[in-house]
Order: structure tokens, then sequence, then C-alpha cells
């Protein structure tokens, strides 16, 4: 009892509890957003994790090496360098499916291992900060970090730019010709190219927004919380982003409320360690257990 | 052959699937040895009522007797095992398995758990001679035509040595003369000792191989009556509950034909098989004229009609519409230059998932005045659905409804009504009546001559002979990829298309 | 360095070393493929290998015996494939959460058992591990001989597990059915067959096989137990069979290109091979996706896979 | 009296924060250890730990820990500078330990292990005892403090066996048991006849490849003799049992600063017990790493801190 009181004490009792929630939260949520698109048009993207990195690494890479920008232009330039990067490793997967028909979920799954690689690359080789002792990149250049927008918080300015994207792809998939054609290939592709419907382009730029969206949580975790590129600095979000596009039935507000929910979860489930004593390995199976619930309760509806 | 005895007894059999109740409180009986037609609009609740027969639904409420003994039959295993077979107006066969593999699906044997392919092959040897069904057992489902999947079918329920059969639609996809060869078979099995349901919605059929038929409309039964005393205009309007016209006139204000619309040259195509499938095939269509593809199914219409419109790579050959060469050109490009496309299977045509609004504006969302800037107007897409909705008499409850909730009329109804509603000069439609009872057909019909009085052009491709002598200006034969003929509907009789459609003819 | 790489010592150490990666991955991907054939995806393979290596290692410690350890494992790994069979037939679960939850959930539950039973150590118990055993005569074949009839059981039957379950699917009414619930549901429902019985067998069976998998890691590689054990030899699993084309010997294919650009790797960097090491540890995965792309272009798995059936759908 | 006093007063309290687990048999389970051992050497002392925590947590799990009053805080994650340094600065009056960080502040010492000096003993070992002159060293993730102990290592090996060639395999992780295993393994199958694990809980899997091929090897951060009692000569300790507890009785004597702590061979960063395995090691052997480990210890005898930085620097100027 004493452990569930600190689970949700710890996410929604105070304000650096709710902070640190939305702070997990969003990279959950844009990561989820990608998945979310990509689901949507029936490619199963498990690659949400490698564009991260890959959106990490760009928006690092720009954060720390382009210099003299004032922060109106640095900051903005960083975080698009984010998404860019995510996009490329997203459109790699879309391009080899639909034009040489490869199968995604082999081509995202080994795309993910080949990126974490080279960030550890990086990291340990040429973007290494020389005058550290240890493994990590230099400092990004303040102009490149997303303001704090909560005082004394980690809450920052990365969150917010999530909560707007998930507004922002809700009318991309309900209001615009591209979402209407991504929706209409993952419903059903024959009718799709029956109504004229370009496939194989669809499935491309889909991969480029889904990527995107992904490669941003990388850059806000990089220019909003690390402010460098350190190993490890997504432990597994892609993954879980996968869950929470599901659990927030591929919808994009719906998706908002998982990623919170799981933030929530996570971070109390970690503060349970503190508060109660309960050891990680109980904490990971109430965390399994509760993917696992929820994976058979809310999900009658969109599988028919 | 004993009459009198019933081997199943239906009684007030209820069943409603979330709103709609498709069986309302249905008594019916089978006797032995008769062949009993059951009729009825789309969405009447006939499939409804033999799935449960069948074991695939549980009935709400109603008791099933099978040879005097009431029995609860929850899945198809025990409908089987109770020696009923049903062909499914679905076909329930796996593509990726051989022909013999989906026979012996789900049959135990002495040596199991190993297969006795041997052995099977040998049976089915013996069933395809007795009733004159031919297949090949080593051909894979998704290689076989229409025709061919339903002889499959029915030689899964002969295999298991049913005693009762029940044929789904079984001819809405075959030619007369296929028909007539599976009438003869059905009298073979009749001659048998077994007794036989058949759902139809023509009533020719109806009229030449039923004894007794069972007449449903919205769920209930209305009529059961002896076929010989019966006529064809009593059972249509048993049906429809109103009089129903019979043969459409394409005379009536009959334009000259205009320009040519679509022009054909040596059209080369490969099929999934990987086979030539349309073999130099040419031909033009005018403006305010049908021309017609009759044939089997399986000769190459569906390749065709790919080809035609983008779907299918063109191996050689040249297809021209108004002037502008669109050989190989992207679906896209081929509808953005005037061409309507009715594709032979409506699902492959709709969304299910997505709102009428949605599927009316699948062809031209992304042009203004549906969208603009690549953001769609909502407004417009409503207000256009709506005209359309009503303009073609689509039946709706409203512009919102999902499309997979609206009956196979309906739905064929929207394709028709998005693939005509913006301006074609040509139209393509693939079997655009098939499945649809008498009183869809008869406006799908009538929309098409509408169109051709109206100047467009239209190919129709079909299996129906009816269909194609009272709508088309002139006749095209296609047999194994070629054109055998051609013919105006002046020179046009059943027999000489019958005998092209063989490969025997001209 | 052509000469270091071509020695015979180089090269009966390359098979051996590759057929040690692959066959945890492939005793998975036979398993997996399965549950896929049958309609069902299992993204909890990682998951279920983990708590195979554990409940492997304590069978074998408890009992003293190697063959009680597998079986444990074996069946710990059943009754997780089992509870996937719950989730996604009986609960009709979205099969990708499911899995992932099913993964998270077992990284957790072997973590916690292992400490719950063994404690937390410094010094990790262990067990000794499965013996090679050498074929006579054939273990005389040069070059290859000496390494590839120099394995230990589960190597030997894993190999002859692939001509079973490739006749199994060819010749049986067990195969058949499973491909015709995976491909077709309402077919096979309509010809008599029970579509979540077999896809009970078929996930379960996929989870013994997964189970057995992990308990080699601990038996027969490690003769120990820890929480890292196997790290992403599920995923892997999961790649194979697709890139395996659901079908056995493919898959065969599949983990020995994997294994043999693993094992590669690590002999090319105890070469001093002139890249950093990150980039000699993408190799496999370079090369996993290089093939794919040559190769493997344009395959779809089982119609069915991963929607759950429901016969009033039709 | 004063000694009710002592047990009346609020007890201090220590929290330990690790990414991975507390039983990885490696670079955690030391930290832990030695936090265990403050429990033990210390009286009135309060332990508490996080476990597994990724490194976008470590802030949080850090300023969890300060907000509830804790007094001395360890984070054991050396990659986690700006955790550190974010709460130790939020948070003056708390002190803070940081194992094998780079920065130090008035309350955030940095602990620093000093295992190239136990590594270039463990290279005397494997120079002098290897016959086909051949060694590996089955390094986790290439960073300073590996890197220091495998020059360190290499260094040994050069000083008594001139021509011994040493492999070198990094696998990337420090925690994959497998991967650890396969390099052992090629290296073995390279000739190699003693291996160096150079890492963390993936040495478990080089330790047990090398009983497996009966091979001689070295483990590392603690004493890995019982992983594979029958080869592992001895193990390059690190000392975190033994410099985490010596820190913070410096903390409790009111004599803790904002410092680098080297831990020498004399404070715990030694070569292991040789255990049952003695005697595999010529008696010679043993002489002259004692006598080396007492030149080090009495200053004669410098082994340099080769960091990877300074070594990528002078590669890149003679490029
Ligand atoms: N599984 C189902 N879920 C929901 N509604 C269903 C289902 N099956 C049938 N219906 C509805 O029940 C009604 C009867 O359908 P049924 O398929 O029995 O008609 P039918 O007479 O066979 O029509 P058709 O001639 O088009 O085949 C229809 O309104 C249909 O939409
Ligand atoms: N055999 C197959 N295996 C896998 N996927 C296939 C296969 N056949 C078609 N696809 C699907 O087709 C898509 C690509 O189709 P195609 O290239 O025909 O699209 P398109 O409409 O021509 O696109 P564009 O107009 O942009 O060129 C793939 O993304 C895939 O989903
Ligand atoms: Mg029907
Ligand atoms: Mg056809």
């Amino acid at each position: 009892m004493q452990a569930y009181g600190a689970l949700v004490y710890s996410a929604f009792g105070s304000v650096n509890g709710f902070a640190e929630t939305m702070v997990k939260a969003c990279p959950l949520l844009l990561a989820g957003l990608g998945v979310t698109v990509a689901f949507r048009a029936r490619f199963w993207n498990i690659g949400a994790e490698g564009q991260i990195y890959a959106g990490g690494i760009m928006a690092a890479v720009v954060g720390i090496y382009i210099t003299g920008l004032p922060a109106v232009v640095h900051l903005p330039l960083t975080v698009l360098a984010g998404a860019v990067g995510g996009a490329l490793w997203g459109l790699v997967p879309g391009y080899l499916k639909a034009r040489l028909k490869v199968n995604e979920v082999i081509t995202t799954l080994m795309l993910n291992y080949v990126i974490i690689l080279l960030a550890g690359y990086l990291i340990h080789g040429p973007m290494r900060d020389r005058a550290s002792g240890i493994t990590i990149s230099p400092q990004l250049l303040q102009t490149a970090w997303l303001p704090t927008v909560i005082p004394r918080t980690r809450f920052h300015a990365g969150i917010l730019l999530a909560l707007a994207l998930a507004v922002v792809v809700y009318w991309l998939l309900e209001r615009t010709v591209l979402g209407f054609q991504i929706r209409t290939v993952g419903e059903n592709e024959r009718a799709a190219r029956v109504a004229g419907v370009r496939v194989g382009r669809t499935i491309i730029l889909t991969m480029i927004v889904s990527g995107a969206l992904a490669g941003l949580a990388g850059a806000a975790e990089v220019a909003g919380l690390q402010h460098r590129l350190v190993d490890e600095f997504s432990p597994g979000y892609g993954f879980l982003a996968v869950a929470v596009a599901l659990l927030g039935n591929l919808h994009p507000i719906g998706v908002v409320f998982a990623s919170v929910l799981f933030a929530a979860l996570l971070n109390g489930a970690d503060a349970m360690q503190r508060a109660a004593s309960v050891p990680v390995p109980v904490i990971f199976v109430i965390e399994g257990l509760v993917i696992v619930l929820v994976s058979a309760r809310f999900f009658r509806q969109r599988s028919g | 052959m004993q009459r009198d005895a019933v081997v199943v007894s239906m009684e007030g059999i209820t069943k409603s699937f979330g709103g709609t109740t498709a069986n309302d409180d249905i008594s019916f009986c089978l006797e032995a040895g008769e062949i009993h037609g059951l009729l009825g609009e789309n969405g009447a609740g006939k499939t409804t009522l033999m799935n449960i027969l069948y074991g695939l639904h549980r009935p709400d409420s109603g008791c099933i007797l099978v040879n005097q003994v009431e029995r609860n039959i929850t899945s198809p295993h025990e409908a089987i095992a109770l020696g009923i077979g049903m062909v499914h107006q679905h076909f329930m066969q796996v593509p990726t398995l051989t022909v013999l593999d989906n026979v012996i699906l789900g049959l135990r044997n002495a040596r199991e758990p190993l297969l006795d392919r041997e052995g099977a092959r040998q049976r089915l040897g013996e069933l395809s001679a007795t009733y004159q069904l031919d297949v090949d057992p080593e051909a894979y489902i998704w290689q076989l035509s229409v025709g061919d999947r339903q002889r499959v079918e029915i030689l899964k329920a002969l295999y298991r040595d049913v005693s009762i059969l029940i044929l789904d639609e079984p001819t809405s996809v075959l030619t007369p003369q296929e028909a007539e060869e599976l009438f003869a078979m059905i009298r073979v099995c009749v001659n048998r000792g077994m007794s036989v349901i058949f759902i139809t919605h023509k009533l020719e059929e109806a009229m030449s191989i039923t004894d007794r038929v069972t007449v449903l409309r919205d769920g209930r039964v209305v009529a059961t009556r002896v076929t010989s005393e019966t006529t064809k205009a009593e059972l249509a309007r048993l049906m429809v509950g109103r009089e129903v016209l019979f043969r459409l006139s394409n005379d009536a204000a009959r334009s000259p034909a205009g320009p040519v619309a679509l022009e054909v040259e040596r059209l080369r195509a490969i099929s999934d098989r990987g086979v030539l499938a349309v073999r130099d095939v040419s031909f033009q269509v005018h403006g305010g004229e049908i021309v017609g593809i009759a044939g089997v199914d399986g000769n190459g219409q569906t390749e065709l009609v790919q080809a035609l419109t983008g779907l299918r790579p063109v191996e050689s050959g040249r297809v021209v519409v108004d002037g502008v060469d669109l050989t190989n050109a992207a679906p896209q490009r081929i509808l953005r230059q005037g061409v309507g496309h009715i594709p032979e299977d409506f699902d492959d045509a709709l969304v299910g998932a997505f709102t009428l609004v949605e599927n009316l504006a699948l062809d031209l969302h992304y042009t203004p005045p549906f969208s603009r800037w690549g953001v769609l107007n909502r407004e417009v897409m409503r207000q256009s659905a709506q005209q359309v909705i009503a303009r073609y008499d689509v039946r709706t409850p409203h512009e919102r409804v999902k499309a997979r909730t609206l009956s196979g009329g309906n739905k064929q109804k929207v394709v028709i009504a998005r693939e005509t509603s913006r301006a074609i000069k040509l139209l393509i439609a693939a079997h655009p009546t098939r499945g649809l009872d008498i009183g869809a057909e008869e406006y799908i019909r009538g929309l098409l001559l509408e169109l051709r009085n109206a100047g467009i052009a239209i190919l129709l491709v079909s299996t129906k002979l009816d269909e194609i002598l009272s709508l088309c200006d002139r006749i095209l034969v296609i047999e194994k990829g070629r054109l055998m003929g051609e013919m105006a509907r002046s020179e046009a009789d059943i027999e000489k298309i019958g005998l092209l459609m063989a490969g025997t003819g001209a | 360095m052509l000469d270091e790489i071509l020695t015979v010592t180089f090269l009966t150490g390359f098979l051996a070393a590759t057929l040690r990666i692959m066959t945890p991955i492939l005793i998975a991907a036979l398993g997996e493929m399965f549950a896929e054939r049958a309609g069902v995806l299992n993204l909890g393979i990682e998951g279920i290998m983990i708590i195979g290596s554990f409940a492997g290692f304590a069978g074998a410690y408890f009992t003293g015996s190697l063959l009680l350890g597998f079986v444990t494992g074996a069946l710990a790994g059943a009754l997780l494939g089992l509870a996937m069979g719950v989730l996604s037939i009986r609960l009709k679960a979205n099969q990708i959460v499911a899995g992932l939850g099913i993964w998270i959930l077992c990284q957790g539950l072997a973590s916690f058992l292992n400490r719950g039973i063994f404690g937390v150590v410094s010094v990790r118990p262990s067990v000794s591990i499965l013996p090679a055993i050498s074929l006579p005569l054939l273990n005389q074949v040069p070059l290859l001989g000496e390494t590839l009839f120099n394995q230990n059981i589960v190597v030997y039957l894993t190999l002859l597990a692939v001509p079973v379950f490739t006749f199994i699917f060819r010749r049986t009414s067990w195969g058949l059915s499973i491909d015709a619930v995976g491909e077709e549901p309402h077919a096979a429902d309509a010809a008599g067959i029970s579509v979540s019985r077999v896809r009970y067998i078929a996930v379960t069976f996929g989870g013994l096989m997964a189970g057995l998998g992990g308990a080699y890691l601990s038996l027969a590689l490690f003769g120990l137990y820890t929480d890292d054990l196997s790290t992403g030899l599920g995923w892997m699993a999961i790649v194979v069979v697709v890139f395996g084309k659901w079908r056995p010997w493919w898959i065969v294919g599949g983990a020995l290109i994997f294994g043999a650009a693993n094992a590669l790797q690590y002999r090319l960097q105890a070469l001093d091979f002139p890249l950093p090491y990150q980039f000699l540890l993408m190799i496999p995965f370079i090369v996993t996706l290089v093939i794919v792309v040559i190769f493997g272009r344009g395959q779809k798995g089982p119609s069915a896979l991963a929607a759950p059936y429901e016969r009033s759908e039709l | 009296t004063a000694q009710e006093d002592e047990t009346d007063a609020e007890p201090i309290r220590v929290a330990l924060v690790l990414d991975n687990a507390i039983d990885d048999q490696g670079w955690n389970q030391a930290g832990y250890e030695g936090l265990l051992a403050i429990e033990e050497q210390f009286e009135n002392v309060e332990i508490a730990f996080s476990e597994e925590i990724p490194i976008p947590d470590m802030e949080r799990a850090l300023r969890d820990y300060a907000s509830q009053g804790y007094d001395f805080i360890i984070l054991h994650s050396s990659i986690a500078k700006d955790a550190a340094i974010n709460t130790a600065t939020d948070y003056p009056e708390i002190m803070f330990l940081w194992t094998d960080g780079d920065t130090t502040m008035d309350n955030l010492a940095v602990i620093r292990p000093l295992a190239h000096e136990a590594s270039y003993l463990a290279g005397l070992i494997a120079g002098s005892m290897t016959e086909t002159g051949i060694i590996g060293m089955v390094g986790g993730i290439d960073i300073p403090s590996t890197h220091r102990s495998y020059e360190g290592f290499v260094m040994g090996v050069a000083e008594v066996n001139a021509d011994a060639q040493v492999l070198v395999n990094w696998i990337g992780s420090f925690l994959d048991v497998s991967a650890g295993n396969e390099a052992a393994m090629s290296q073995v199958e390279a000739g190699a006849d003693i291996i160096f694990g150079n890492g963390d809980g993936q040495n478990i899997g080089v330790l047990r490849a090398c009983e497996e091929t009966e091979t001689l090897c070295i483990g590392a951060v603690r004493d890995q003799y019982d992983v594979a009692p029958s080869v592992v000569l001895t193990s390059v300790g690190w000392g975190f049992e033994t410099g985490i507890p010596l820190v913070f009785g410096d903390y409790l004597e009111g004599k803790f600063e904002g410092q680098f702590y080297e831990i020498n061979l004399e404070e715990g960063a030694d070569l292991m017990p040789y255990h049952e395995n003695e005697e595999l090691i010529p008696e010679e052997v043993r002489e002259l790493v004692e006598e080396k480990r007492q030149e080090i210890i009495d200053g004669d005898l410098e082994i340099p801190v080769i960091d990877f930085a300074e070594e990528m620097e002078e590669e890149e100027e003679t490029d």
C-alpha cells in the first residue's frame, strides 16, 4: 500500500513529481507519435529506438559544433537536425519496403543495433569530450538548450513541443492529404491503389514523418535533458513507444494519455525502490504485468 | 428417392448482430432428396441462417433438428459429423495450399498424424469423375479461377460424405455453361440421396432447378412455395415487396457512337502465376457505346482490366485513352485522364473502416476543391458526399457511417458513384452486378445505360451473358487471354457467344 | 593478413563459434516459426529465453541433472508460451503489446526468482556444462569433422529437428492445420479445425522452444545464470524467422549467416583489423540487412499473423 | 552517558545509485559491496540503494535521496556527470561521492581507481607464463579506466616478454556474457594461452570460456576467482569495496574534501589473491610481482596513466 502511495504521489503529488512525469513522458510521447504514424500505414516500425538515437546524434552534432549562432537560430536548428536525423533513419526502411519490398521488421530492428553502435563510436571516438576524463560528448552550447519551463525542475520546452506535436499529428492524420493517404494505405492497400493513391510514395513519406518524430524524441533528450550525447541516453524508449502507441489506440490524443500513464508508472515504480524498498525485479514484474493487462483490456476495438 | 422425410428442421431461429436482426423467428425445413431454393435480397439473412445450420453462428433462440433429432451445433466440426456440408459465398479456402490439401484439411485418416495424400488423391479422382468436377489436385488455390475454386469447394463437401449440401450463391460467379454443369452435378447428388439447399439471386435458376423455394425478406420468412406452382414474377414480388421489371432495353435513347475513347493495341500482360494472361488483345471503345467482354472467368479478364487501369504492368502493346498514351501509366494518372474503374470485387475499391464521405473522396481528395495545399476540406467532402448519396440513392442513414456496414448492393453503388461522379470519358466496369440481388442489379444496369446515353464509353466485363446481351452494343469474347470474336448485339445470341467462350467458335 | 585468416585452426574455430552462436537463436526461432505460422506473433521470445535460462539452471542445480534442467527450462517456456496464448487467443490482446509486456515481465521475474532463490551472492552457483559428444567416424572428416561432429547433444538434436519440422509441415495433418489456421482461420474453422486449439498448441510449443534456447545458454554454454545471459538473442530469433521466410531450412540459413558474421567479427577484432571496434560489432547486423535486401525481397508472413480470430467477423 | 547519546543520535544516512543490478558480478556489485562495507564497518549508519537506474533517471534518483535528507550519496556511474554536478550544486550541505568521475566540487569527491598498477602486475604474470607468446585481452567498453588497465597490462607483458603479442577484443558492453565468451573463444583459437578479462559482468563469459578451454586467465574489478576456480590466477581489483568505506571514514572524521581519491595498490586496487592457483604461478614470477609491487608502492616505479584521450591525440599527431 505504501508502495502504491509512493507511486501515485511521486507521479503527480508535487510540482517536481509532475515535472518529472512529464520529463519521462516527453520521449515516450514523441516516439509514440512516430510509431503511431507508421502503424496507421500498417508499417511495423520497431525501429523508433534507432530513430531516437539518430535524432539525438544529429542534434548533438549541431548543438555542439555549430557555434556563434544566437539561441533563436541555434535551438530551432538543433531540434530540426534531430528531426532530420530521425527522418533519415526512418527513410531507409521505408525506402527499402516501398521500392524493394524488404520486410520492415528486419530492417528496423537491424538498424537499431547499427545506430546505437555508431553512437557508441562517436561518443568514445570523434565526439568525445577531450577535456574530460570520461566518455561523454562535450556539452551542447547553451544556445542549443531547450529552455527549462518550470524553474527548479527538469521540465523543459521539449515537453511542450511534444504536446503540440500530438495535436499536429492528429491534424496530419485527420485533416491532410498525406494523413488520409497514410490511413488508406493502412486500412486497405488494394483500395488505395485502385483509387490512385501512390502506395510506395506514401510509405516513404510515412516513414520520414515517423522517423522525424522519433528523432525529435532523441533531440529533446539531448537538447532538453542531457545536453550531451551520452551512452544509453534512450534506455529503450523506442520499444516502450510501441506499447504507448498501441495503448493510445493509435490515436494521437490517446497516445498523450498513454505516454503520461507510462511515465507515471515508470517513475513511480522507480520511486517505490526508494520509498518502500521494493526490489527492482519486482518493479519490472509490475511494469510487465501492467503492459500485459493493458494489451488485453483496451484493445479489442482496433483489431477488427 | 424418398421425398417426405424431413432431414433438417430449423424452428424459430432468431439471430441478431448488434443492432441488426439478421434472422427473425425463421422456421425452415428441408425434405429428404429435395433441392430447396432460398431466395431473398442482399442482407435478407440467407447466409446467416445457413451459417447457423453449419455451426458457424449460434442462434439467439430457436432449435435445429437434424434427422428428427434435436442438435446443438456449435462448430462446423459437429455439422460435418452430422453430414452437413456447405459451399460458402466467400470461399473457405487457404490460398497458399494445394487443392488436395484444402480438401483433406481438418479430416482425420487412418495414418494420423501423417497425411494420406495418395489415398486422398485417388478418392478425389473418383469423386471428380462421378460428379464431373475437374480440377488439378496439385494446383494451388491462388492459381485457380473462381469457377475452379467453386468446384474445389463442392469437392470438399462431397469428400466429407455429406448428405445435406448447402450451396450459398454458387452460380453468381459462373457462366451459364458452368452453371449448367453445376446443376447437372446437383442432380447427381440428389439422385444419390442427398438433400440440397440452394441460395441464389437468379430467379430463372430457382425456377429451373429447385423443388421448393423459401423466400426471406428482412430476416423473416415471407413464403415457402412449391416451385412448379409459382412464377418468377411472384417470387420477385415476394423478395422485393414490389413489382420488378425484367428487361432493360438498351435501345432507348441510343445516341450514335462518338469518337474513340479507348484504344487497345496488341496488349500483353502477365498474371500473378507468371503466365501470359492477356495475349495481343486489340479493340476500341467509342464514346456512347457499351462494349462487353464476355468469357468464362479466369480467361484474362482480371489481368486485362488491371493492365488498362495501371494496376498491372503492361508487357507490350499500347493503351490509349482519348488520344493519350497511358501504357504503364500510374493508376492516378489514368484516373485523372478521365477513366472510371469498378473493380471486380468492391472490397478492393472501398475502405471498410472509412466513412462514406472518405470513401467517396478517395479518388480526388488531393485536388481542389477537396483539398488545398495538402489540407483536406472536410466540409466540401461532406457536401459532395451528401449530393452523391442522394443522386445514386445509396441506402444509408447518413454519410458518416462506415462503408463496411453497408449491404453489398449499396457498397457497389458507392463505388459506382465515386467512379462515375467525376468527369469521366471511359468507364471500365468489371462484374458490376456480381452477387447483387435483382433490385440492385436492375438499378446498376439502368445506371450504365444512362451513362452510355450521356456519351460515356463503357467497357463491361461480365460472365453473365444475359447482362452482356441486354446492355452491350458490341460484344467481344475472351478465351485464354485472346479475343475470339467481335459482334454487334444484333448479330449475337447465347449460342454463338457460348461457343466462342468455349474456344471452339468463329 | 589473408594467410593468417585461412588457417585450419581459424576455420575450425570459426565453425565452432558459428555453431555456438547460432544454436540458441535457431532453437528459439524454430519454435517461433510454429507460433507465427499459426498466426500468433510472440514478441516475448527474448523474455521467455531469459526465464528459460534461469529455470533451466535452477532445475539442473537442484536436481543435479542437466536433463531435468532442460526439462524445467522447457516447461517454464511452455508455460509462458501458454500465457501468451491466453492473452492473444482468449483475451484477443494486441499481440505486439502483449509480447513486449511478457518480455519486460520475464526480465523482472527471472531476476526476482534468482535473487529469491540464490540471494545476492558474490559467488554465482554453477553447474558443469553439457559435454560435447564426438561422433565416431564422422569426426574424422578433414577440416570440418573435428568441430561439426564434436558438439553437445542439443546441437545435434536441434539440427535433427530441422528435417523433422520440415516433415511435420510437409507431411502431417498437424502442419497442415497450423498453416491453415495462420493463413486463413475462417477456412480452417469451416473445415472443422479448432482454430484456438491449434494456436494454443503452436504458441505453447514456441514458448517451449524459446525456454530450451534459454536453457541452452545457462546449461550448455555457461553453467551458470546471470540476468544478462541473453542480450537480444530472442529478438534475433524473430528476425531470423522473417529472414527464413517461415521455413525451417531457410531459418537455419538465417541463423547460420548471423552466427558466422558474428564469429568472423570477433576474429577480425582479435587480428587487429583496422576499424574501430564498434564498426566490427555492426557487421552481423549489416550483413543480415544486406542479405535480406539482396535475397529476401517480397516475403509476406502468414496472412493472419498477429490478427485475433473472431468467428462472427465474417 | 556519552554512549547512549551516540546510539540515540540520528543515524547517518548513506545512499548509493547504480546504473545496473547489484548482483552483476562486476562493477555494480563492487559498488554495492562498498556500501555494505560501510554498514559493516561503521556504527549508526543507515544505507539505501537504487539499482538499474537508466541514465536519464540518474538525476532524479540523486535528487530523491537528497530531498529525503540523506547525508552521503554515492553515484556509481562514471558517465552521469551532469546529474552529479547539478545535484551537488543544489544540495551543498550533502556530500556526494562519484566513482570514476572526472570533476570535483566542494561537496563532490571522486574515487579514481588506479587499477592500471595492478594491471601492470597482471601483465607481468601473463607475460612470464605464456608459452605460445600470445596473450588475450577482452575488454568491455573502451573507456578511460578500462583503457588505463589495458595499457598497464601491456606494459607489464612487455616488461618480461618483449616478443609477446597481445590480442585485443572490445565487446562494446559491460554486460554481454555471450559476447565475452565468444571473444575469449576466438582468442583461444588464435593461440592465446592467457587471457585478461578487462571488464565487468561480461567477464563471466570470458572466464567461463577460459575454464572450458582450460586457458589460464585473470579477472577484473573484484575478486573473480570463484567464477572459474580452475583457471583464474588472480584478478585486478579496482578497490571499490575498500575505497568507498575509506572515503566515508574521512567523511565521518570531518576530513572529507571535494577531491580525487586515488585508490592505489595499498588501498585495495591491487592484485587479488591467487587462492588455490598459487602453485600454478612459478615462484620466481610471484616474487617478481611482489618486488615490482613494492617498487610501485615505494614510488620507485611509476606506471604511467595512459588515458585514452591522450593516446588518441597522439595518434592524431602521428597521422
Ligand atoms: N458477422 C456479422 N456481424 C454483423 N452483422 C452481420 C454479420 N453477418 C451478417 N450481418 C448482417 O446480417 C444481415 C443478414 O446478412 P446475410 O449475410 O445473412 O444476408 P444474405 O441474405 O446472405 O445477403 P447476400 O445476398 O448479400 O449474401 C445483414 O444486414 C448483414 O449486414
Ligand atoms: N510481394 C510483396 N511483398 C511485400 N510487399 C509488397 C509486395 N507487393 C506489394 N507490396 C507493397 O507494395 C508497396 C509498394 O508498392 P508500389 O511500388 O507498387 O507502390 P506504388 O503505388 O507504385 O508507389 P509509387 O506510386 O510511389 O511508385 C510496398 O510498400 C508493399 O507494401
Ligand atoms: Mg449471403
Ligand atoms: Mg477474373
